[in-house]
């Protein structure tokens, strides 16, 4: 594993074991355009791969906060809700004039981080399950973004810096959507590796009292954890609507379950402490690519429900195999 | 400490889900315009019912400290078979119902055997093998249909009332704890359920059946499921893929279970907690009927009360002196 | 040597974890009515050894022949019908199951397909009252009952399996002294029943007092078989860990001066109805130990003064300034500099799966970062240094904390405390299952620390150790302080009549304690 | 239990029978005030908050409010078991009439039962339900299959490359919509090649669905799309895909689209009706209740506003949301709101 990297010693073997769903996933991704590129030859032209990864770094940006709080042992199922939040939020915002413009992106995601905080608390402080705290979430920022539209009728159009965001091109041929994500990533990379946040967030994964009595603010973290899920949900829900043109109340039901399934792809262990970015983003990837070449192969939407969960049992199957207890 | 205190303690989280019901249903009926009448009852017990069971097989995945994301798929799939092989005379209808049984069955077999040999965490199994099952069901009603013969008698008499009175569809849900979980509970393969949830290591340590606890776990709540699935197609007369329900039942269920007082990490509570849970989750929704609500508050309405629900198992919180008993 | 054919045999059993080579070529004979102890120092491959005989772990290489004809064992299960039964040095319970559901885990007796609970309950009290364990109620849920009470239930499960071969690995480490005698006195009957009995342990007077035969191992191969009383308690130390071997116990250095202010002071410590009204001073410098029977409040004191437990009463200072200590953030904090070595390392102490590397620096992470960066040099160097410090055997800083040995895994949590230079350190029974060269070492570090200005805190259910490390014993009885020894006054018989909370000259309380009797040799090992 | 009589209805303008062979009901008179509900399912959508703030605008009104002694609304989710038995509630609790808008238009026959033998009045709207017995407010889903590719139909004199963006996989709707255009292709005699898609109805994902089927195939001639039609223009512009003629539903964000970029070949039919098709659902039920004669299927006007008729402030509205459903009057029936009306009402109490 990355982090590692400090002690030269460490045996080759081990590095190959944490690195394999990396690898294997990458494959996969190859192995998929390459029988894609059978159907149609576009699957390789380089309009075609752009637009995959400008798709796949919503998601990217999702499941960043999918997997911090997976790191941490728990799960977020606020995803699909807190993500529209965030997308109508910051489109609400746009209404207030220039200053509302200027600070959509922002408040749209201080949203997300607000309501992830409030899970956070339900989780670390109160000791309720992750899964049913955040399942509540989700329905309670369902209520208030209903109740909100309803109410007020607030006004859905992205603004120009939210479609900046997600469409524009600062550089090149590279969406700008790209970009957000490589900063996320890189930033999420220096996080995990770098600092103290991080290496508590794979402590409490692997073991909450012993990382509580080392003194770390475990209950802290955690909620700060999920305030970060929150606002990457939200922030992703921004770029969608930036892409959209627009804050649509349905825009968060596609994100949950493939988020998850991005992360463990990627070779995170679902009972935490133990994962590694690179491998979010080959999940990610993964996930996205699949998802857009059984679209686009027009398999009747049964059979890609099938291949899809196939696909994944099958490179689970390949690397995710726990040891065998003896 | 006496004998009763020790069964207490055993049976403290489901008899907390049984009060948690009770004060909800009571709000309820007292509330409802036409009050405790039979009809309200079946009502009730007709929508509780079809949740119940699948919280149900829910638990016992839980109980094993796993987590089958694909209940509510196999309860769509088993309700799509449902409306093909429900028809005809009570006979074949009856086989049919067998057969949907089995299908649900097959899928909690299919998941467990998964579990098992390929050594993969049941959450992420079952997010894969929840897609596939969706994808069965799609394929076999890629819209909402039923067979022309659909037997409504057979359906009839189990979301009817007995006697005018009591809903079948409880006695139905009565008869399969009584036939399906209590057995289970009180097997070897049952302690090793709640062995394998609360410590595998140490389960096979002691020479338990860790696998086969494993399997049955995944394999009865396939069943449980299936009755599920039966029911829902007993309510509706007919068979819909629809994959917003399959994922909100799977929610629903989880939800459901943590009202029960099963605990999510393994090892604890019980499948009648779970029944109670669920029927108390039902009355969250029921709560909106009869009260005065606007309708674009009401999401919010269940939000809200279903976090204050849950926030109730946290209660023991303020009885923890010791930090270190908040992580177990 | 035992004659006539063994019960079990094993021969050149190899077993690789990675690099490591946990046992290599490793052959043992064990006979039936006799007590074989298996000595080695930390990670010297004992427990791999029964793990391999009891169907947990394959070996990569060599046989086991039982009565004569091989074996090999799938799974724990298959070794059980073999009537081989292991207690295991992680304790194999299920916490959430009761006691009874515990101790007949693996065939319980079923009435119609269905457990008979009623018979499963007899047999259960049965089991219970052969391990010495009547007082456990067979209703209770295991997790539930304090760590020795576990043991015992350990015991009586493994007894219910009616084994031919039991194997202890560790049986005792978390016994009181009575609890241990009674434990004995079991193990010597189901001896002269025909039993044979594998015991591994670090306690030497235990291993003296039971065994018949003994093997040393050390990094995974036989030393030498002998039989019991053939070696000196000095010969076999050397054995175990390859060198010469000395005292145990580093001199004490005079007391510092009564007029010392104290590094921690605390005054009417109260907690529920656990701890009622403790008051106690530790001037740098000093080694104080807590001592009486197990579960008198030891541990929550410890865990009160940490600023884990909620509710506390009472004041406590430090370097004179009262302070209210409410999480273990605050007691490691530079005010207070305070480290809690915590009892159980699996779960309070380790991440396990995390690296060594990681483990060992968490506590101080702060130390090596600034604005939260990780200055990952520096943690590393730190690192290698304690790991030379504390002699930690480790296979590089990047394998997983679990692939250590107990012994080491022990070193890790204390060394990972180290790295703060913590002013006052509280130990919660820091050599439980840690070899007497490891010990030692431990000992002396101690001693250093305290020598450099740190206060001690030491709780040890080991008397031996409470009057070899220690400045001052403060006797625990029911929650609170009866009793506090100093200097020559920290004899064992004082000890026990303290801990018993009767008065001291009463003489014969030492017999009813039940505390084994040291004999002369291993008073100055163990 | 109503009636079977001849038609026509007392409001034959507003009331047009499905087909020539529809029944006309007449329930038995009833005295008013009404009770009357509305059983809603699924609710985190605007079309269906749209809906909901239409009913109670409509319910509010003067002269119907005179009729109403209670309106009561319930959203049961997308669970059709809980929606069911909210209907059964209803029955049980005495109300007079039923409006629904079913999850699952098989899945009624059980409650149909219950409420023809209270002899209440079952009106059922937007997802209608699948028997004799109940009313149902109809949607010509199939028509507006083919009306859609008339359209392509009639642009497109050599037929082509079609992308049709599809629904959400599994509902009566989809499937309706899907075989009008088939069946309308197939009778044409012209060749199409029509790629599918899957855009369940939603901008985003109709959006992607649309990207990647552009950069994969490279180009279309047309395009069709139920719901999120937004979404594939937005795609469409993102790819600098050249606008085709396009045949899609009634989101004020597509008709945006279609009135800004028709000079440069995007020519629309936007059809559909809108959430006020409610209003139609209540006023039929109040009207039955009243013991005058209904059909007992109903076939709603379609919204159709085709190039070049796009005209701001009147069929679209530039300066509004793009997720509201435009079309929101049934002039024939009465029912005159615009959709900022009904989007607003509360802002404007506040
Ligand atoms: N699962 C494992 N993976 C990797 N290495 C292991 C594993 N288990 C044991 N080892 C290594 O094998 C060696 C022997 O360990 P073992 O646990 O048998 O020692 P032990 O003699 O029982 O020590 P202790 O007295 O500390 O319990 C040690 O070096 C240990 O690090
Ligand atoms: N979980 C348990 N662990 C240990 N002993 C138990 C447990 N449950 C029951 N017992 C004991 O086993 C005996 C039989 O219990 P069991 O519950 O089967 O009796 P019962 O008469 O069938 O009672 P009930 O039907 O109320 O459970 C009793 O002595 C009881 O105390
Ligand atoms: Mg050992
Ligand atoms: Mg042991």
């Amino acid at each position: 594993m990355k982090q590692d990297t400090a002690t030269p010693q460490a045996p080759m073997l081990l590095h190959l074991r944490a690195n394999l769903p990396i690898v294997i996933s990458f494959a996969c991704i190859i192995l998929l355009l390459l029988l894609g590129s059978l159907y149609s030859e576009n699957f390789l032209s380089p309009d075609y791969l752009i637009q995959q990864l400008k798709v796949a770094s919503f998601l990217g940006v999702i499941a960043t906060g999918m997997m911090l709080i997976i790191l941490m042992g728990q799960i977020d199922l606020s995803v699909p809700w807190l993500l529209t939040t965030g997308a109508m939020m910051a489109s609400a915002a746009t209404a207030f004039g220039p200053a509302g413009e200027f600070l959509a992106v922002p408040f749209g995601v201080f949203c997300g981080f607000a309501m992830g905080m409030v899970s956070g608390v339900g989780v670390a402080y109160l000791r309720i399950p992750a899964m049913i705290v955040t399942l509540a979430m989700n329905v309670i920022a369902q209520g208030l973004m209903v109740a909100y539209t309803g109410g007020f009728s607030p006004s859905d159009t992205a603004s120009s810096g939210m479609r900046y965001l997600a469409t524009g091109n600062l550089i090149g041929g590279v969406p700008n959507a790209i970009l957000v994500w490589i900063g996320i990533g890189a930033l999420a990379v220096f996080v995990l590796n770098r600092t103290t946040f991080g290496r508590a967030v794979y402590a409490i994964g692997n073991r909450e009292s012993a990382a509580f009595l080392s003194g770390a603010a475990t209950q802290r973290l955690m909620m700060f954890g999920f305030g970060i899920s929150g606002a990457l949900a939200a922030f992703g829900g921004v770029l969608l609507a930036g892409y959209a043109g627009k804050a649509a109340q349905s825009m968060g039901d596609a994100y949950l379950l493939p988020s998850i399934a991005a992360v463990v792809l990627g070779g995170t262990s679902i009972l935490g402490g133990r994962g590694n970015y690179l491998g979010t983003v080959a999940g990610v990837i993964l996930v996205t690519l699949l998802q857009s070449i059984l679209s686009v192969m027009q398999i009747a939407e049964f059979g890609r429900q099938i291949i899809y969960g196939l696909v994944i049992v099958t490179m689970l199957l390949l690397y995710g195999r726990e040891r065998a207890l003896r | 400490m006496k004998e009763w205190r020790f069964f207490a303690a055993e049976q403290r989280a489901t008899l907390l889900a049984l009060v948690l019901f009770l004060v909800m249903f009571i709000i309820y009926v007292s509330n409802h315009p036409a009050g405790f009448t039979p009809n309200v009852v079946q009502t009730a017990s007709n929508k509780g019912v079809i949740l119940a069971f699948v919280a149900m097989a829910q638990t016992l995945v839980v109980l094993t400290a796993g987590i089958d994301l694909s209940v509510g798929m196999i309860f769509i799939l088993c309700n799509c078979v449902g409306s093909y092989v429900l028809g005809g005379t009570m006979a074949s209808a009856l086989g049919g119902a067998g057969l949907v049984l089995l299908t649900g069955l097959g899928c909690g077999m299919v998941n467990g055997l998964i579990v098992i040999f390929g050594r993969l965490q049941p959450i992420v199994t079952t997010i894969a093998t929840g897609a596939i099952f969706f994808g069965l069901a799609l394929w076999l009603r890629p819209f909402p249909g039923t067979v022309p013969d659909f037997n409504g008698d057979l359906a009839d008499l189990f979301t009817g009332k007995l006697f005018g009175v009591v809903p079948a569809s409880l006695v139905f849900l009565l008869a399969v704890v009584l036939v399906v979980w209590v057995p289970l509970s009180r097997s070897v393969i049952g302690r090793a359920i709640y062995a394998v949830g609360s410590s595998d290591m140490a389960a096979y340590m002691s020479g338990m059946p860790v696998k086969l606890a494993r399997f049955t776990a995944f394999a009865v709540g396939g069943l449980l499921a299936g009755f599920g699935g039966l029911f829902l197609t007993f309510f509706t007369y007919s068979g819909e893929a629809s994959l917003a329900n399959g994922d909100n039942y799977t929610l629903f269920s989880i939800a459901a279970v943590v009202l029960g007082g099963v605990s999510l990490y393994g090892g604890r509570g019980s499948a009648i907690g779970a029944i109670f849970g669920a029927l108390a989750f039902r009355t969250i929704g029921d709560l909106l009927f009869v009260f005065d609500f606007d309708p674009l508050w009401q999401p919010l309405f269940q939000g809200l009360v279903l976090a204050l629900a849950v926030t109730f198992g946290a209660a023991r919180l303020f009885r923890i002196r010791n930090r270190l008993e908040m992580f177990s | 040597m035992a004659d006539g054919q063994a019960l079990l045999r094993m021969e050149g059993i190899s077993k690789r974890y990675g690099g490591v080579h946990a046992l290599e070529d490793a052959h043992l004979d064990v006979h039936a009515g006799r007590v074989h102890a298996i000595l080695g120092e930390n990670g010297a491959g004992k427990s791999t050894l029964i793990k391999v005989m009891s169907g947990v772990v394959a070996p990569d290489q060599g046989r086991m022949y039982l009565d004569g004809r091989e074996v090999s064992f799938a799974n724990p299960a298959a070794a059980n019908r073999a009537g081989i039964v292991c207690i295991f040095q992680e304790l194999s319970l299920i916490p959430d199951l009761s006691v009874a559901d515990n101790i007949i885990a693996s065939n319980p007796p079923t009435r119609f397909g269905l457990i008979d609970r009623r018979a499963q309950r007899r047999l259960a009290e049965e089991a219970l009252v052969k391990a010495g364990g009547e007082d456990i109620h067979p209703r209770a849920r295991v997790g539930d009952l304090p760590l020795s009470r576990q043991q015992i239930v350990e015991i009586a499960k493994a007894l219910a399996r009616k084994p031919r071969l039991l194997i202890l690995d560790e049986a005792t480490s978390a016994l009181t002294a009575a609890d241990v005698t009674r434990v004995m006195a079991v193990l010597k009957r189901l001896r002269s029943d025909g039993m044979a009995l594998l015991y591994i342990s670090h306690r030497m007077h235990e291993i003296a007092e039971l065994a018949d035969e003994c093997t040393v191992f050390r990094n995974g191969r036989n030393v030498e078989s002998y039989e019991q009383g053939a070696k000196t308690d000095n010969e076999v130390v050397e054995m175990m860990i390859g060198r010469e071997y000395r005292h145990a116990f580093p001199p004490k250095p005079p007391r510092p001066a009564e007029e010392t202010p104290p590094a921690l002071a605390v005054r009417n410590l109260s907690w529920t109805d656990k701890l009622s009204d403790i008051s106690l001073e530790v001037r740098p410098g000093e080694v104080v130990g807590l001592g009486g029977l197990d579960g008198q409040g030891q541990r929550d004191l410890l865990l009160a003064l940490f600023g884990v437990l909620r509710g506390v009463t009472g004041e406590i200072a430090i370097d004179g300034r009262p302070m209210a200590i409410d999480s273990p953030r605050q007691a490691k904090s530079a005010d207070v500099g305070m480290a809690l070595i915590p009892e159980d390392r699996k779960t309070e102490g380790l991440m396990l799966p995390m690296s060594v590397l990681h483990n060992l620096s968490f506590a101080a992470l702060g130390r090596h970062a600034r604005f939260g960066i990780i200055d990952r040099q520096a943690e590393a160097t730190s690192v290698d240094e304690m790991i030379r410090l504390l002699a930690i055997r480790s296979n590089g800083t990047s394998i997983p904390v679990s692939a250590l040995s107990g012994g080491n895994q022990q070193k890790v949590v204390i060394a990972k405390w180290l790295m703060l230079s913590p002013r006052i350190i509280l130990l919660n029974d820091p050599t439980r299952g840690i070899d007497v060269g490891t010990k030692q070492e431990i000992y002396q570090l101690l001693r250093k620390l305290s020598g450099e200005g740190a206060a001690i805190i030491l709780y040890s259910t080991d008397y031996d150790e409470l009057i070899g490390c220690c400045d001052r014993v403060l006797v625990m009885y029911d929650g609170t302080i009866k009793t506090e020894l100093a200097g020559d006054e920290i004899t064992e018989h004082a000890l026990i009549s303290s801990a018993l909370n009767i008065a001291p000259q009463a003489g014969a309380a030492t017999g009813e304690a039940g505390h084994a009797p040291v004999s002369a040799a291993s008073g100055s090992v163990a | 239990q109503p009636e079977v009589v001849a038609g026509p209805s007392n409001d034959a303008e507003c009331y047009v029978p499905w087909s020539a062979d529809t029944k006309f009901f007449q329930f038995e008179k009833k005295d008013g005030p009404y009770r009357v509900a509305l059983a809603n399912g699924y609710i985190a959508n605007t079309w269906r908050i749209q809906m909901i703030q239409t009913a109670k605008a409509y319910a509010a009104q003067p002269e119907v409010a005179a009729d109403l002694k209670e309106f009561k609304v319930v959203s049961t989710g997308e669970d059709v078991a809980a929606q069911i038995s909210a209907i059964n509630n209803f029955i049980d609790s005495g109300y007079d009439a039923i409006v629904v808008n079913a999850q699952n238009p098989q899945a009624f026959a059980p409650v149909i039962k219950r409420a023809k033998e209270a002899g209440i009045v079952l009106v059922a709207f937007d997802n209608i339900l699948d028997t004799q017995d109940a009313i149902n407010v109809n949607v010509d889903q199939k028509g507006l299959g083919e009306l859609w590719a008339h359209w392509l139909d009639k642009h497109l004199p050599d037929g082509g490359k079609v992308l049709e963006v599809r629904g959400v996989a599994g509902t009566s709707v989809d499937t309706d919509r899907h075989n009008g255009i088939h069946e309308v292709f197939d009778a044409s005699g012209k060749k199409w090649d029509v790629v599918e898609v899957v855009g369940k109805w939603d901008d985003g994902t109709a959006q992607k669905a649309t990207a990647d089927a552009i950069a994969v195939h490279g180009h279309f001639d047309g395009i069709t799309a139920q719901g999120g039609d937004t979404g594939v223009v937005q795609a469409m512009i993102d790819a600098k895909h050249p606008f085709v003629p396009f045949g899609g539903e009634t989101e004020n964000g597509f008709r945006k689209f279609c009135a800004a970029h028709a000079a440069e070949g995007l020519l629309c039919s936007s059809a559909g009706t809108g959430p006020a098709q409610v209003a139609v659902a209540i006023k039929t039920a109040i009207d039955a209740l009243k013991g005058n004669v209904v059909p007992q299927s109903v076939k709603l006007p379609l919204a159709i506003v085709e190039d070049p008729d796009f005209k701001d402030g009147e069929n679209f509205y530039s300066a509004e949301s793009d997720n509201f459903f435009v079309g929101n009057s049934f002039p024939t029936c009465g029912i005159n709101f615009t959709a900022q009306e009904i989007m607003s009402q509360d802002k404007a109490d506040k």
